[in-house]
């Protein structure tokens, strides 16, 4: 199901105007702090009622201020996890968790509350009350708490902000699997370029409480012409598919005509795979390189070549059907004599294809 | 000193009754009430703030006659209640309708206090786990402003316990069935000699709200901890 | 009342100990039951105009009695002044010498700077007794601006007995039975209305024994315990 | 009807500058005494609980007696008091500590409650930034209770405005200097036909009370705005 | 100065029992979400009392279980980031920026308000009040309230997590600068590791309540024993020197016999700086690679070699007398036969090595 937003508002100096369509799946909004992003998030989930605008999903209209259609937060089906926890303190962990629970239709598929304590580790915290949880375990309470409430949106605000990268990387899988295997639309705040690269289906990049460009994962992440996340995170992302798992420990992946190789990814030959390959990574070499540790050479054929104002560039190259961007700078332009229309070897190890482009990766 | 005569026990008996039954019956509106002023925009929301303050501005003879003029067996709300069968006027329920009364403002004050110091970002998160607004109020509201409410009733309670104005003009002061622990103290002041029999009966009032309110802070501290979680 | 053989008696909270005695005397001699309430007489009178359930009233006021009677509350015929009372000057020092209340009498004088305590002079019988004896006898203007209103006697007599006030005007009765005040003297019966309690069965009273414990109280039971708490006894 | 004899706008005016008084005296003291049952333990808590309380609990003729006999000039308060010149009894200034002491219970469970509700992790941020507790009440403390000090503020000042029992038994009732409304309605109230002249002052006396309710309201939800932040 | 810490305490289920030496400089707390690193901060501020043990700067005791000392928290003269920004609601963004200087002592060097203000962008809230910022203004005032209060020590507890990239990018400098410029000692938690690589002078890591490792940042993430931060960021730290900017808009490095070219650092020559270099971002060749667009080809000798257990193998190089690290998958350590000993290549790009490794370097 898609959800279709449009809102204008004003809070004295800041005011709103925007419109998006998230397409099913996730769809990452980001922008710098103070942007829209909470703002945005609370008129989807009913906390805060736009001057103007409608919100949807699918055809069922959540608020239309046209049609004075305005639903309120409790029929809206939600699964918000705040930037700010807001747990009940009275409650203790387990009823936090279950909370949502009590309000929630009986019927249809109900994820187990061990199987989102065992990926949260917090089962040891279940009896607890808030006040003496650390500000990683409340982060992952209310992530619990949302998720168990049996939600038709998820709507989650910097959700692993507060969290260390091993506690990130036990969930975010959890968040592609929501992504994948059900239709419940995710609005999803994120400053971190690896779990937008990672995560997003599509992505809203907003300025100023306006959107400033919108489109796919490998749309706006590929586009050399912008850099919401930051020059560092310009990338392409890859739609691959498992194609075997080798004995020492590396996985084959395919892609277009490109075959990858990558440290061992934990799923079956044939799933689809999105793979992030940051553009920093990404070296060129105008021949086959020997004896090196890199595992993937990939001849590619360069398709755009943009000179940045400091010292680097962005290459964008054409690898067996797929795009992939460089960032090389400018003295290599010079010295490896780059233009549109040439051949030439991408060059990416496998380990930092790995890094954190890929679900499900062992962390070797 | 401490022997009490029966009309006494009677008088401590009645008065703990009166003071129980017009917390506990004051307690649903006045809740209600503090929420409706704490939370609510509606015309006329001034005009239900001074009523409910009314019974402490005006001096308590003032609202016992007016009670006795409106509750009583002929006035426009006992007549048609005692249609019903209810009466208040001459009864203990009547002493505890004053007593009640008296003490609305105080605990609509202290609740409503409550209220408002509840974060609503903690009711906003209740509604968008889908709990209507009845249910964020009983199950995040209620529960928060818990310390709140037992402040309020033991407020209403000590107040019910030394009410006495209201509660005589409205009720008198007839032994068994009106006459409450002050109404006894006033009677017993009024006379040559009676200030040692008054002096006793102040003890035992004195004791009994003390009791109260010793309970109501230990209760309210075990409330306060668990919030604050362990 | 609300069973046939109780009676329910609402009396001036001036009479606590004499009436608490009576009844209970009353109880033992007739196994009938005298319920007693007592508050101020403008409570009770009010109470009464409201249909309180009682069948006796004796008040410390003879105006509300009157008012109660125009208004047809009190079965006319029963009613009867029950008891007489004095208003005394009193003083706090214990040392002090009795005078003799005329109009001479230099009161504002005596009090200096200080006060003279008495019930509220408009609303208290006491007070209004008061006001009338020091009006009648020409020391009311001198003395006025010193006067400080308790809202019943018994309050001004401790204002008295505390020595807040040097000097008061009560009830005999209560003046006797107080040891921290000195009586000064009486005020002259005819210089203020007459003290009386009256009393009467009331119209609505449904109960046989309401005149009878009227007889009662009329009775040499009640007049010995009436008399105890220093009360006159007017009828016969 | 509305024509007030000069005696009855003296009683207007001394029952306004009691119920200030009374209010704005019991101020700082209510809000120490908040501070200490909500943030301290110290021995002898519950005992400052409970005398704090008692004036609610004790019929006020009883608390009138008490001040009488403590505050009066012979009394061991009263009587050092006297000799540097502070007398109560018989003064507007007895009316105000009557007033005052009866307002003091609500006075303070207001306070106190607001208090509990500040979060201690603020006080917490505010001692990091080198504020010494004292610093830290007055800055952060302060500040964020002020809508329970103005709650407390107003249910004393309506209090105050209403009290009459304690007040009349301690200081008594002499026009233009202790007569305040709540005693000029009692006496109206004793006699036969004092009722439509007890209501007009009823009247004013509901009037004033109600314009510092209002007063009080908007002046709290402008705090309430700023706290909330736009 | 130098903050020693020892305490021990415990919590129900929860104790914490640790003692570690922060030099002087800035020092890294990690570890992962409830392993007590809030709580030794509070421990260290004085809002929380342990049980036992002693806090001290340089030879003065902020607190002694044995000696009975204990300096409540506002004669700490602290400057306390919390985790939760704890903004005075009823306090204008300028008057809670000012809140600590009322307390402060006259004397001494004060941070104009003025430069704390353009730095964290927060110019235009100065008039509002806390109740309507959005998480990562908040934060940003939170920052700018500790810094602004002239403190002695600086407590940061996730400082930077609420924020973006860009905006992150301008905050740490400050901290850099707090590091080098000044004497006071700074403890700060952080998960990212390119926030640790840049800041830590030491890192202290933490697991359930005990110190699992301590050290300079050069040796804790330079141990291929250990990988606190997850095994995606061990890298090697250089303590390098700016020697040089070409024309177009490469700087050059030295660090020990290394030259090392990076794109545009704002720093004057000869200025130390401390470059992070990720193990991941180092490829390994045998013979010196040509026609590539890598402009760091170092010649290396292979000190260690490390197998883990999945496909990957971390390489201990020596460089020119510097410590590298590289990450490379077990295949590669086959195909290229490498031995301890080994003599060869380490190619890093110059845009890598720029990545988060460097202060001052302008995102190109
Ligand atoms: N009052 C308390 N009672 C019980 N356990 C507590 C209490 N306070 C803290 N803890 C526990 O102590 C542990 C350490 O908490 P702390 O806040 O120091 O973690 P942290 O390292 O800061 O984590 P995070 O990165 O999530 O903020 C947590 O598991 C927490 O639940
Ligand atoms: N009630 C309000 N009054 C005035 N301005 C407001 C109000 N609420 C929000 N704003 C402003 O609107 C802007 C957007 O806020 P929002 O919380 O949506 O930002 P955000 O994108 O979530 O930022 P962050 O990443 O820092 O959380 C901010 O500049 C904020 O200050
Ligand atoms: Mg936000
Ligand atoms: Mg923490």
């Amino acid at each position: 199901m898609s959800l279709d937003v449009a809102i204008r508002h004003s809070f004295g100096t800041f005011s709103l105007d925007i419109a998006f369509k998230a397409p099913p799946g996730l769809t990452v909004l980001f922008g710098r702090s103070g942007s829209g992003k909470t703002t945005i998030i609370n008129a989807v989930a009913g906390l805060f009622r736009p001057d103007a605008g409608r919100i949807a999903i699918g055809e069922r209209a959540l608020f239309d201020s046209a049609q004075r259609i305005w639903l309120p937060p409790h029929k809206r089906r939600l699964g918000y996890i705040f930037q700010d926890a807001r747990l009940f303190p009275h409650l203790t962990v387990r009823q936090n968790l279950l909370y949502g629970r009590w309000f929630a239709p009986k019927s249809g598929p109900q994820e187990p509350l061990d199987n989102v304590v065992e990926m949260l580790g917090i089962g040891p915290l279940l009896t607890r009350r808030p006040g003496g949880l650390s500000g990683g375990e409340r982060q992952r309470v209310a992530i619990g708490r949302a998720l168990l409430a049996n939600p038709r949106l998820i709507l989650a605000d910097e959700p692993l902000a507060a969290l260390d990268e091993a506690r990130k990387a036990e969930i975010l899988p959890y968040f592609e699997r929501l992504r994948d295997e059900t239709s419940v639309p995710i609005l999803y705040v994120s400053h971190a370029p690896a779990e937008v690269a990672r995560l997003a289906t599509s992505v809203v990049a907003l300025q100023n409480g306006g959107v400033a460009r919108q489109g796919s994962a490998t749309e706006v992440l590929g586009d050399p012409s912008v850099t919401p996340l930051g020059a560092g995170a310009a990338g392409a992302v890859l739609e691959a598919r498992v194609t075997a798992h080798h004995p020492d420990g590396l996985s084959e992946l395919t892609a277009g005509d490109l075959r990858l190789l990558v440290p061992h990814v934990a799923r079956a030959p044939g799933t689809p795979l999105r793979v992030h390959v940051e553009a920093q990574d990404v070296m060129l070499a105008t021949r086959r390189p020997e004896g090196i540790s890199a595992l993937n050479v990939l001849p590619a054929t360069v398709t755009a070549l943009r000179l940045g104002e400091g010292p680097g560039a962005l290459v964008q190259l054409d690898a067996g059907g797929n795009v992939i961007l460089s960032r090389v700078t400018r003295r290599s332009v010079a010295a490896l004599d780059l233009r549109e229309g040439q051949q030439l070897y991408a060059v990416l190890k496998a380990v930092s294809v790995a890094k954190d482009g890929i679900a499900g990766t062992d962390p070797g | 000193m401490f022997q009490l005569s029966p009309e006494e026990w009677q008088a401590v008996a009645l008065s703990l009754r009166v003071a129980l039954w017009a917390t506990l019956a004051a307690l649903p509106p006045g809740i209600f009430i503090a929420f409706a002023l704490a939370r609510w925009e509606f015309p006329g929301k001034q005009i239900l703030n001074g009523l409910v303050h009314l019974p402490l501005i005006l001096p308590p003879v003032v609202t016992g006659y007016v009670l006795l003029l409106t509750f009583g067996t002929r006035g426009p709300i006992g007549a048609p209640l005692k249609e019903i069968g209810i009466v208040f006027a001459f009864r203990w329920s009547g002493a505890a309708l004053a007593a009640g009364i008296m003490a609305f403002p105080l605990m609509v004050r202290a609740i409503r206090l409550s209220i408002e110091a509840v974060d609503p970002k903690l009711e906003q998160a209740g509604a968008t786990l889908g709990a209507s607004r009845l249910w964020v109020f009983a199950t995040v509201t209620l529960p928060l402003i818990l310390p709140g409410i037992l402040a309020g009733a033991i407020l209403a309670f000590a107040k019910a316990m030394g009410e006495f104005g209201a509660t005589i003009t409205f009720v008198s002061n007839i032994p068994g069935q009106t006459q409450t622990l002050p109404s006894a103290i006033y009677a017993f002041l009024q006379v040559p000699g009676g200030e040692a029999s008054a002096l006793r009966l102040v003890v035992v009032s004195v004791a009994i709200a003390m009791t109260a309110l010793m309970l109501s802070e230990i209760l309210s501290r075990k409330i306060a901890k668990r919030v604050a979680g362990t | 009342a609300a069973q046939a053989d109780d009676v329910t008696v609402f009396a001036a909270a001036s009479m606590k100990n004499a009436m608490d005695e009576v009844a209970e005397r009353y109880g033992e001699e007739t196994g009938n039951k005298a319920v007693i309430s007592l508050a101020g007489s403008s409570s009770l009178a009010r109470q009464i105009q409201a249909g309180a359930p009682a069948d006796v009233f004796i008040s410390a006021n003879v105006g509300w009695m009157d008012t109660l009677e125009e208004e047809g509350l009190i079965d006319a015929e029963s009613r009867t002044d029950l008891l007489g009372n004095a208003i005394v000057l009193i003083a706090h020092d214990a040392g002090a010498t009795p005078v003799e209340i005329a109009p001479d009498l230099p009161l504002a004088d005596m009090l200096g700077e200080d006060r003279l305590a008495m019930a509220l002079v408009d609303a208290v019988p006491a007070g209004i007794y008061g006001k009338a004896a020091l009006e009648s006898l020409g020391l009311w203007d001198g003395v006025a601006p010193k006067v400080a209103q308790a809202d019943n006697v018994r309050a001004a007599l401790a204002l008295v007995a505390t020595g807040e006030a040097p000097m008061g005007i009560v009830y005999a009765t209560d003046a006797a039975a107080e040891p921290d005040v000195t009586v000064l003297g009486a005020f002259p019966k005819d210089s203020h209305p007459p003290i009386v309690y009256p009393a009467a069965v009331l119209a609505e009273s449904d109960t046989p024994i309401a005149a009878e414990f009227l007889d009662y109280l009329q009775g040499p039971v009640a007049r010995a315990a009436f008399e105890r708490q220093g009360f006159t006894v007017l009828t016969e």
